[in-house]
């Protein structure tokens, strides 16, 4: 069963990986995403991790749907969570698993480079020196100024790199 | 007929502009482009916002030339920091 | 701390997970391998892995080094387990941490792949109608008959991938 | 000087040739490849075991043209099949 959820709760990662598995598989894959306490050499304390609640999971259910697609099964678990986050907790536990282990690889870091390109989530980092800064971040793509008719019809991954746009404030 | 639609502002551009949100009378017919023009109009902080920022209508992401209509929710969305 | 291990215990994946991660890493990756109830469309009912236990540990050991130089940190931990398996046990954990994810992705592949060309491990495949068959493998690189010499400097690992060499006995 | 070397049988080749291990005298400077032979030589069930098998020399993997010592270990390895 695909699950994806956005929300406050601490997430466990063995909790996200026991939902997957069955007796077809023979792999799991489990990623976790974590506070680090570092970021362009400067020294992080903490992160807060805001979203628009009523699309991010929506947009997170999408991006598992395509990611199970690729996977060839349903078992497929996302849990991104939102709020202050200290050093070393889980902002992100992705599990996954399939008869065969490359369709497993390949579908965790489908769905956490997705999440990366187009989920509506912003961080701020909390500096040892007390500042406080947006993380910049990616336009998601098939937004903002339109783009010439044949390019329209699939937008353009690409596009979506830049970190301009205002995403940091001091 | 003026239609109204509800204009959401998150994280950076909800620092920029300093509202999480308003509602915004705009003509029938009228873009996303429109209605960021409109705000855009008003000076500051509106002018602070992006000429062609990412916007999402209704939960979807919407490129600019996306029509509007009566109530619709058109989130402001900067650059996304997930993971 | 590198970690590698080969034995009998039953695999915890969840606390392989616990012997990696750090304050500067912002992404772990856990791959599991389990038995699975089906092979080549016959029905499993079991799984036996033999070892030669002295060499396995060493090579493990080697992977698991080679590993942590693509991954940039020592936070890398691998157990294969051996003996007499049943669906839905697992064969092998995998566990990595790292600053960023993609030496996390890579490193964990790259363990998974170089054990399936290179762990002196063999399995006995126990079928539902009471037939066993070794599961035929990979010939490892750098061994059998001799190369030309330009050629034996460095392996070529495609030389490892067919199936020949009596890896089943019905 | 002969020389005695110890020859290890795993999994299919422990089926094959009936025993996990035995112990196996070679004249001096013998390199694997004349293991092999003398093994083959002796007619079933050792000729069963393929010309060509990998092999590990005191738990590394070795070529076929490696000169053997005494008291060497010597892995008949079946191909692998971890994971």
């Amino acid at each position: 069963m695909i699950h994806a959820a956005v929300g406050p709760e601490p997430i466990d990662p063995a909790q996200v990986l026991s939902r997957v598995g069955s007796a077809e598989d023979g792999a799991a894959v489990l990623f976790v995403g974590v506070v680090r306490d570092h970021a362009d050499g400067r020294s992080v304390s903490g992160m807060r991790y805001d979203t628009y609640h009523e699309m991010a999971e929506d947009v997170l259910r999408e991006i598992a749907h395509e990611a199970a697609a690729r996977l060839g099964t349903d078992r497929l678990a996302v849990v991104h969570r939102t709020g202050e986050l200290d050093i070393g907790e889980v902002s992100v536990a992705i599990a996954v698993s399939s008869p065969h282990r490359a369709e497993s690889f390949d579908a965790s870091r489908y769905v956490i480079e997705e999440i990366k390109k187009r989920l509506p989530v912003w961080k701020q980092e909390h500096y040892a020196d007390g500042r406080v800064e947006w993380v910049p971040g990616t336009v998601p793509p098939g937004t903002g100024a339109p783009m010439d008719p044949s390019a329209r019809e699939r937008p353009v991954a690409g596009r979506g790199s830049h970190t301009a746009g205002g995403g940091q404030v001091a | 007929m003026p239609i109204s639609v509800n204009a959401l502002f998150f994280a950076a551009y909800r620092d920029l502009v300093g509202h999480s949100g308003l509602a915004v009378e705009l003509r029938e017919g009228a873009t996303v482009g429109d209605l960021v023009s409109e705000l855009r109009e008003r000076g500051a902080p509106f002018d602070r916002l992006p000429a062609e920022p990412a916007v999402a209508v209704n939960r979807t992401y919407a490129f600019l030339d996306e029509p509007l209509s009566a109530d619709d929710e058109v989130a402001f969305i900067p650059p996304v920091a997930g993971g």
